[in-house]
């Protein structure tokens, strides 16, 4: 009889870490948690859309963009690094500093991407898709280990502190509490976005984008240079990985060479949860990714929270096989 | 008929002086190795064997991409260890628990491809990717408020693979018995490589649509894939924790996978004797590179990106163990004394198709369509088409482009359910069956635009047709039982007949050749050989000379004309070239916007003037 | 055919089956100590201090002649942090006829794996940080560590949290690792025995960087103490950090891990100011002995945390037991062993002697509670008799 | 001034010849088709002058200048559009946004706002359905706005590929009539076409294939009345 108690007890586990919380300890938690989810789920949306731009156009995984996003990182803390004097004070205006991470991360990730598809990829435009996966494993894995090589397995640190004035670090409403570095993640992530979209939607090449992702060979007819169209989305979602990268950094004050590997598994589900290949759908895939992390912790437990994410991810993939925002890609016989 | 002179042969066993050899050098490793580190690496590299071959039904054999295949040898490492330990106090014999580990992890394999069946591709790969990560952290958290799996500690202190009592203690030992397995499931490989499902997993890999329409049920043999892949995977887990003697989380981690993908790719995806070396070759590759640290890794992938690019079949991709004698393809004399034959088979080959007389019989209709209708987007591709197909009977569907007529043949193979109307076959309904299933009741096809298993040889190719006459399961393929022989035999028989009706063209050393190097004409008659070799009664044959020049296309259309005649085939045929069509068929319909415009005799379609029209298009203002 | 290959292969299995073992050899045919542990993959930064660190130590030895003037070689022997290579790694030491001692594998599931291996060939091995309780408990004699167990700081730490900071509520968080589990129970344990009735526990991902999510339900219980299990100070830097951000008042207490100057108070800045931590040396920064260690490692590899001052006393340990047991002209592995047993207050750079009880456990360790104090670590307890 | 010629062009898919010892030229303002049954190698005439396959002997000038070689893109460049296949209109591009497309590699927003004008002229229902997508569109709207995307690069030369095909028989008429008002404006176009019959009666020139080679080559009206074209379409191989 013992057994099955502790059987029960073990199942109401999975439903509360250790004892039932009352519903009012739950819903104080839930503005804050919203406030987690959104931030780091504007990150995992910027990671997606990486993912989903090359797969919208190329059709396949590049897993190699966790990877992208983890040199963001490092590029942020060394422009960072370079900027700050030996007693930790800064050369330059905060704000300016953090600009500058910002978009050195982007510009040199952006060029990283372009070179990935340039000798990787592109050599392999017309082999089986195992084929281009396996390329994309061999360049993660020369890339992880190329920075471990480089700068050491030692966790690099961003001192944020002296970025920002005190007295704007961290606002109170009510209970919550927000503070500047989420405000800033959440705001540039949101703003990245909206420039993306933008781009996409109204400029040139931005159609000329959409074009080669729906109908390469109709493109090529309009005078699109589809090889520049694909260099052009390895670049962009390169950048957005890597503003990712810099982002976090500012936010979590902490970059290894590791962290590609969960920061791309993140990015990937979010992306598929979406819809890949959908741009809105990586955005969208990315916060829900992340407020369900949040919610999950409060709900059931902090140890499961990867636990339901995965099985959310499985879950709408058997009732919307192409995701949220995804489009059903029709059979051609 | 030499037909004893297939008893004798191993049909598809691995042969006998290649197993003595691989026995031998496996039986002498141990003496020949310095010191017991390198019998532990080359016990390693049986287990890495094991692994990737699992690997290689899933991935390789039917191509599907499996990212959650170490949750598998996870779920085999943990059930050894939950059953061979004194966690639970559990002490089961080992010749007990490999097989439970095995099964356990074939069920969650099942369990997976069953819940991710809907998805397909990269979307399979997340499914299973998702897989992996939850079984991972399960194992990594389940060790409260039970404990099941020792959380972070893992489960140490497992017992010894005990046998019959004898106990495996030293490297030396544990090498022997790794490579029993090893050896084993090389073996089964093999075994199911040269079997129907071998080859229904082949031809699912090369063009899934085809093999359905050659009647391979693509939804099981994928699951069966995940099952035998699994179930390798998690009898390696078994071994593995027996030998390590504890099972820890990170024994099972996203590197290992990798790892065993890069030895599948390396040694050319399907390829059991590359894989094999890939095994080998990356099991002691890093053991030298161990003193370099990061190094290695660098190494490591800048090899894969590498190779990718240069070598993308692998390292034994294309190069066969025996060196092969290359034989090209010398079409020309041939063509010449095909052209004089009259018909192709001229008896002078093992197999001859027993004849059958056949004719028109206008009493019995075989197939019927009944105001059939397809709509796609609000366009009516085709629009309520009524017709009956005798017995025995070769009827032509002529038509300009875009008239509907390979729809309607999408529609009777089961391709497309139809939007409306019904389709009856032999007496039966199949509106709505699977292609396999439809070729099952009788109904094969050809495809407009080649779609042959190309990189299956020529006798492969027609073998995978017979895959819904056979049944041979699991067991009797691995155990080679009498029924699986005969049925394999059969097979053989079978589809060396129906390759026999070309004659020359297809048989002799072309058996061997692959169908990607065959000519474009040649193509098109393994196609039709590879319907005729499901043994079905109607063939639908979309444009059967397209690409053929003039000598081919009359040789084509008599020969179509004596399957009628000799074996008694009732056909459907798209033809563009009407002078084929005007010899060939006892009725012609035409179509236009999927509509039947006309009907009847050749001379009367072609003389009609709506058929006129679809072809030269209507005169302006004549609506 | 068939018989002849069965009698072939059973004789060669018969063969095969009696196996020998034991080395004994003249010093000058080449010594040499093996490192084992998590080189590169995702613990590769302590791994490689460790290595650093051991590396100091043989050079040092080496540029003072050697042991019975031969050079002293160092092997590595990178296991990923992963059991299946770490078994890998002690077969080839094993086989490797010059080596004659092992420091590591500093991570205990690897040990675990590797134990009955390095028994079975006597070669001796001295973690640095493998703190599971039970892999000295097996009764293995060549098993040493300089560490000090899973079960020797948590119950000092329980009571300093219950009596010394008389706290009535407390939240314990743990990253899913060995050692990180094991304390944390300890402490819960220690806990409950004290009477401390409000106890809350989570899980957390070991280098997760956002702990945000766990720390709003952590907030939401409003604990007295913040009892935080975690293998490295980036961890425990990040976790006060976010703690102090969102608002959470509750002192916060890490594990061993904390006890990095420049990864745990430099990284926080200015949020680990009143945290308190436990760890079973004193302050290595105010060891005299090992300002020249310290000195050294931080002008060729950087800055220093935890893992490395015991790795450079172990292996200097190691050196001595082989330098006994070479004193002969001959060495074998079973006198590198015995030598090793006979360790006694060997004073290193650790700031306490070291002596192997007859497990190979540290003998009369303590519990150095410290409190971060204006930057920097401030000795409050030393609790003794664990 | 001769827009187009196509000089002794063999092509080869592999081992099979696909075209042989084609001749075509085009003069500028005229509207010529390309006739032929299935198979006959229309498509594939049309993907050699675009470059998409590459010529194994003979050349297609443009203007005077050699274009075979050339990749796509340029010579899409030097002012030859195409109405492709099956329209291949953008589905999830709205109707504005493909047209935009059609004038990709033009850099004169004056021009392209008149040429806009004038495709709204041509087809003023394309004009209600601006912002639509491509996919909502019906079989003769997408025939209309691949017509109007292609005429927005301002081509000299314009090539069809198969307007008819896939269209219900009053919206094959009235594409025709569409085709004729065109070209009356000006552009020259290159039709290749199976319906014979409309084809002629709105062209100046027809060139017949039949199995790669070119069987016919006459004034429209010359061919409309040839008893050979009967034989072409209907007796082939």
């Amino acid at each position: 009889m013992g057994k099955i108690r502790d059987w029960f007890s073990y199942l109401s586990h999975f439903v509360y870490a250790e004892k039932l919380e009352s519903m009012d300890q739950i819903l104080q938690q839930i503005p804050q948690q919203l406030i987690n989810g959104v931030t780091v789920g504007g990150v995992y949306a910027l990671i997606a859309i990486g993912y989903t731009m090359v797969y919208g156009i190329l059709f396949m995984l590049n897993f190699a963009h966790g990877e992208v996003y983890m040199i963001g990182g490092f590029t942020g803390w060394w422009v960072l690094h370079l900027l700050t004097n030996s007693s930790g004070g800064l050369l330059l205006n905060g704000f300016i500093v953090i600009i500058l991470m910002i978009l050195f991360a982007m510009a040199l990730t952006g060029a990283l991407g372009m070179g990935i598809e340039r000798f990787a990829y592109r050599p392999l435009r017309n082999a089986p898709r195992m084929n281009l996966l396996l390329s994309a494993l061999g360049v993660t894995i020369v890339l992880r280990n190329l920075v471990l090589n480089l700068q050491g397995a030692k966790i690099r640190f961003f001192h944020t502190s002296a970025l920002i004035p005190k007295s704007i670090q961290v606002f109170h409403i009510g209970g919550t509490v927000i503070s500047f570095m989420r405000l800033l993640v959440i705001g540039v992530s949101i703003g990245l976005m909206a420039i993306l979209t933008w781009f996409v939607k109204e400029t040139k090449m931005g159609k000329a984008m959409r074009a080669t992702a729906q109908d390469t060979e109709a493109a090529t007819f309009m005078g699109i240079d589809v090889n520049r169209i694909i260099l052009l989305t390895f670049l962009i979602g390169s950048a957005l990985g890597g503003a990712a990268g810099a982002l976090v950094g500012l936010l979590f004050t902490q970059v290894d060479y590791y962290v590609g590997y969960v920061a791309g598994l993140k990015g990937f589900t979010a992306a598929v949860l979406g819809g890949i290949g959908s741009i809105p759908g990586a955005m969208v895939g990315g916060f829900i990714l992340g407020i369900v992390e949040s919610l999950a912790t409060t709900l059931i437990s902090s140890t499961y929270k990867d636990v339901v994410s995965f099985i959310i991810l499985i879950l709408v993939l058997l009732i919307r096989p192409w995701g949220i925002l995804g489009e059903k890609a029709p059979e051609k016989v | 008929m030499a037909l004893s002179s297939l008893g004798q042969k191993k049909i598809g066993d691995i042969p006998l002086q290649s197993l003595v050899l691989i026995l031998a050098v496996v039986v002498v490793i141990p003496w020949i190795m310095p010191n017991n580190y390198w019998i532990r690496i080359a016990g390693n590299a049986g287990l890495w064997i094991m692994l990737s071959l699992g690997l290689n039904v899933v991935a390789g054999f039917a191509g599907l991409l499996d990212l959650g295949y170490v949750a598998f040898y996870a779920i085999g490492g943990y059930t050894y260890a939950l059953l061979c330990s004194g966690h639970w106090n559990i002490h089961l014999p080992f010749w007990l628990v490999v097989p439970i580990c095995a099964l356990a992890a074939s069920a969650c394999g099942w369990g997976l491809g069953f819940t991710s069946l809907r998805v397909s591709g990269d979307y399979l790969a997340i499914v299973t990717l998702g897989f992996a990560e939850i079984v991972r952290l399960l194992l990594l958290n389940l060790d409260r408020p039970i404990n099941i799996t020792g959380g972070p500690n893992g489960l140490p202190d497992l017992d010894f693979a005990h046998i019959f009592g004898f106990t495996f203690r030293t490297v030396t030992q544990y090498y022997y018995l790794v490579m029993f397995f090893a050896l084993l499931v090389i073996l089964a490989s093999y075994r199911l490589k040269r079997s129907r499902l071998g080859r229904g997993w082949e031809a699912l890999r090369e063009d899934e649509l085809a093999a359905d329409a050659m009647g391979v049920n693509t939804t099981y043999m994928k699951l069966l894939a995940f099952g035998i892949g699994a179930s390798i995977a998690g009898g390696a887990g078994a071994v593995f924790a027996s030998w390590q003697g504890g099972v820890f989380p990170n024994n099972f981690g996203f590197s290992q996978l990798v790892t065993v993908y890069c030895m599948l790719i390396l040694g050319g995806v399907g390829n059991i004797w590359g894989v094999i070396l890939a095994a080998i070759i990356l099991s002691i590759l890093p053991e030298a590179l161990r003193e370099y640290g990061a190094f290695r890794m660098i190494g490591y992938g800048l090899l894969l990106v590498v190779l990718m690019a240069l070598r993308p079949q692998g390292i034994l991709g294309e190069i066969s163990l025996r060196p092969k004698r290359k034989k090209k393809e010398v079409e020309e004399p041939e063509t010449l004394k095909a052209a004089e034959e009259l018909f192709y088979g001229d008896g002078s080959h093992d197999f001859v198709k027993p004849l059958k007389k056949g004719k028109l019989n206008k009493d019995r209709v075989l197939l019927e369509l009944k105001d059939l209708t397809m709509i796609f987007g609000g366009l009516h591709a085709v629009d309520r088409l009524s017709l009956k197909v005798y017995e025995g009977e070769i009827l032509s569907i002529i038509g300009p482009n875009g008239a509907g007529k390979t729809t309607v043949f999408n529609l009777i193979t089961g391709i497309y359910p139809p939007t409306s109307g019904h389709i009856i076959f032999d007496g039966k309904e199949i509106t709505g069956l699977k292609p396999h299933k439809v070729v099952e009741k009788g109904v094969a096809r050809t495809f407009q635009t080649l779609r042959l298993f190309t990189n299956m040889t020529v006798l492969e190719n027609a073998m995978v047709a017979q895959h819904c006459r056979t049944k041979s399961g699991l067991f009797s393929i691995l155990f080679r039982l009498p029924g699986f022989l005969k049925e394999e035999e059969r097979i053989e028989r079978v589809a060396k007949e129906n390759l026999g009706l070309f004659g020359a063209r297809l048989t002799g050393f072309r058996y061997k050749q692959k169908a990607i190097n065959l000519s474009y004409a040649n193509r098109r008659r393994l196609e039709i050989a590879r319907a005729l070799a499901t043994d079905s009664r109607l063939i639908l044959l979309d444009e059967p000379s397209a690409g053929m020049n003039p000598k081919e296309t009359e040789e084509i259309t008599r020969f179509i004309r004596n399957l009628r005649d000799k074996y008694g085939y009732t056909f459907i045929i798209i033809e563009h070239k009407l002078n084929v069509v005007r010899t060939i068929s006892d009725r012609v319909i035409a179509l236009d916007y999927g509509k039947k415009i006309a009907e009847g005799s050749y001379d009367e379609v072609a003389d009609n003037e709506y058929v006129v029209q679809a072809y030269l298009g209507r005169k302006k203002g004549r609506v | 055919m068939k018989k002849v290959l069965l009698l072939g292969l059973s004789v060669c299995l018969i063969i095969a089956f009696s196996t020998i073992n034991g080395y004994a050899a003249d010093v000058s045919k080449g010594l040499s100590i093996g490192a084992a542990g998590p080189f590169t993959g995702p613990a590769a930064a302590p791994g490689m201090e460790i290595f650093n660190s051991i590396k100091i130590a043989v050079d040092e030895k080496n540029a003072a002649g050697g042991i019975k003037g031969v050079k002293v070689k160092l092997v590595m022997g990178d296991d990923a942090g992963d059991a299946a290579q770490g078994v890998n790694v002690a077969e080839k030491f094993c086989a490797d006829k010059t080596m004659y001692g092992v420091i590591g594998p500093p991570m205990s599931n690897v040990a675990e794996a590797t134990l009955r291996m390095y028994a079975q060939c006597n070669l001796t091995c001295i973690t640095t940080a493998a703190s599971r309780p039970d892999l000295t408990e097996k009764g293995y004699h060549h098993f040493f560590r300089v560490n000090a167990r899973d079960d020797a700081h948590g119950p000092a730490v329980g009571h300093f949290i219950a009596e010394d900071l008389k706290a009535k509520s407390v939240y314990v968080l743990n990253t899913k690792d060995t050692y990180s589990q094991g304390y944390a129970d300890q402490v819960v344990a220690t806990l409950k025995k004290l009477g401390v009735k409000k106890i809350w526990r989570d899980t957390i991902v070991a280098s997760a960087k956002d702990y945000s999510s766990v720390l709003t339900r952590v907030k939401a219980k409003n604990p007295d103490v913040l009892v935080v299990g975690a293998k490295t100070a980036p961890d425990h830097a990040v976790m006060v950090r976010q703690m102090r951000e969102l608002g959470i008042k509750a002192i916060y207490f890490g594990s061993e891990g904390a006890k990095d100057k420049k990864d745990f108070i430099q990284a926080s800045e200015g949020a680990a100011e009143g945290a308190y931590l436990n760890h079973f040396a004193p302050d290595i920064y105010k060891i005299p002995e090992a300002a020249h260690y310290v000195k050294v490692y931080e002008s060729k590899y950087g800055s220093l945390s935890g893992f490395g001052p015991p790795a450079y006393d172990a292996t200097n340990i190691l050196l001595n037991a082989m330098e006994k047991a070479a004193a002969d002209g001959d060495i074998t592995r079973k006198e590198v062993m015995k030598y090793m047993a006979q360790t006694k207050n060997y004073r290193g750079i650790l700031g306490f002697p070291i002596t192997f009880d007859k497990k190979g456990d540290l003998l009369g360790g303590a519990t150095y509670i410290f409190k971060v104090v204006g930057g920097d670590f401030k000795l409050v307890k030393v609790a003794k008799g664990m | 001034m001769r827009i187009l010629e196509l000089i002794d062009v063999d092509v080869f898919y592999g081992k099979i010849q696909a075209l042989e010892d084609i001749q075509v030229h085009i003069e500028e303002k005229e509207l010529v088709c390309l006739l032929g049954g299935n198979a006959s190698g229309k498509s594939t005439t049309l993907k050699t002058i675009l470059g998409v396959v590459k010529p194994a002997r003979g050349r297609v000038e443009f203007m005077g200048d050699k274009i075979s070689g050339l990749p796509t893109g340029k010579i899409v460049q030097r002012g030859v559009s195409i109405v492709p296949e099956n329209r291949r209109i953008f589905p999830r591009l709205t109707v504005l946004e493909n047209l935009e497309l059609g004038a990709y590699l033009r850099n004169d927003p004056r021009g392209i706002s008149q040429d806009m004008e004038r495709v709204f002229n041509l087809f003023p229902r394309i004009k209600e359905r601006l912002k639509q997508y491509g996919a909502t569109l019906s079989g003769g709207e997408q025939q209309m706005l691949a017509m109007g995307r292609a005429l927005m690069s301002r081509p000299k030369l314009l090539l069809m590929d198969e307007p008819s095909m896939g269209l219900a028989p009053v919206l094959v008429e009235n594409s025709f009539e569409i085709i004729q008002r065109v070209n009356r404006e000006g552009v020259t176009i290159f039709v290749v076409e199976q319906n014979a019959n409309m084809a002629l009666s709105i062209a100046d020139r027809g060139y017949v294939l039949q199995l790669g080679k070119i069987v016919l080559h006459d004034k429209a009206e010359n061919l409309l009345n040839n008893e050979m074209m009967k034989k072409a379409y209907l007796a082939t191989g």
